[in-house]
């Protein structure tokens, strides 16, 4: 299965082994990983709110569109919900491939569309109460890249 | 048909679901039209739809998307997870 | 230190965590690993040799230039030496940053400098005997992109 | 002066590194002279010379870049790791 959509941590090196074990065409896997931001000390949380269903389904036709565009060994998408701490993981996103621009890119795109498509909203406690985190901008740019 | 809220609008209307019927709705436009009369909530919440994301059964759409057949339209703010 | 040569493996998990510990900064983090390819069955392994000394200022160097060029609040690079078999690791190339943009750039000019100006050298053991990896062009060609 | 030998340059000249007296050897380049002199596998390893790389005192240089005063010098093929 190479889309999660779960509350407990991940590990990016077991990730990693179960997505190159066997296959020795694998010559590089890029990762991303995605933390909550924000100091410790101001004991900020983030709440992640999602849509079930139609996040999996959004996180499954990322990873097909990335993988019609890249020779790719192996994707995997996992993307936490619930309340995380600053600091914790959010999101990881594992791109393996014979080559190592290939999974570079691949990476990349997945980070950019998921951000843009997938049904996820983030909700930032501050010492100030609790806001909804705004879209930005360069989150729609950077997924217009891929367009051009 | 299942309508759905997420986030602030799922706040601001004080319900994640409810059970609609769409009566001559033909678009997710026209949900929005019917929507509204809901309540003072649904009415705000609706209040400015550039802020408005649609999906119609589980597939992103906009206010022209048809609706007829179904099972569940959810109204968001945009996404920003990652 | 964010420069390692050595014939141990490495933990990318582990890794991230020591780069990103009590930095709230960090949103993003984007890691390469390279993988020796070959199929098993052929017990193919591959010897890296490297130039002790100069490995290490070179990598260095590379570190520092990324430093440069992005704002980053963390590099590792670890590149392992000696008799590795197919599937495992050879380098680890790690990249932290507040914007996952600059995470992916700096993590990829790493890697295209690492593999054209850093004293490593591949000897792959195949069925017909040992040879010496050519070096590629498409690195030389990977590497000039960023002096565009 | 050290003289440094990487991968098929060690393998074919038979040796790692070498203690070499420069004599009036200006550049990494005169200093190849010289040491394809001192054996046929030398003369044979530093036969193309298009597929040497010279590194003086751990810094990248070429067959210009001066020798004076440098404690190593090394030779080798391009490289090939990550």
């Amino acid at each position: 299965m190479s889309v999660s959509v779960q509350r407990q941590d991940f590990d990016v090196a077991a990730e990693t082994r179960v997505l190159t074990k066997g296959n020795g065409d694998i010559g590089a896997v890029v990762s991303f990983t995605g933390l909550v931001r924000g100091d410790p000390d101001t004991v900020r949380a983030m709440e992640l709110e999602h849509y079930p269903g139609m996040t999996e389904r959004a996180l499954a036709k990322i990873v097909e569109e990335a993988r019609a565009r890249w020779p790719l060994d192996g994707v995997r998408v996992i993307h936490r919900v619930g309340r995380l701490m600053p600091g914790e993981n959010i999101v990881l996103v594992l791109a393996a491939s014979r080559h190592r621009r290939a999974a570079f890119e691949a990476a990349e795109f997945l980070m950019d569309y998921l951000k843009t498509k997938a049904p996820f909203w983030k909700r930032e406690e501050t010492p100030e109460g609790a806001q909804w985190v705004d879209a930005r901008e360069t989150d729609d740019d950077a997924m217009r890249r891929w367009t051009k | 048909m299942q309508v759905l809220y997420f986030a602030w609008l799922r706040e601001r209307i004080g319900l994640a679901s409810e059970e609609i019927d769409p009566g001559n709705a033909k678009t997710a436009g026209d949900l929005v039209t019917l929507l509204r009369d809901r309540s003072a909530s649904h009415a705000l919440a609706f209040e400015d739809l550039s802020a408005v994301r649609i999906a119609v059964d589980q597939e992103m759409g906009n206010l022209d998307t048809p609706i007829a057949g179904a099972r569940e339209v959810a109204f968001f703010p945009p996404v920003t997870g990652g």
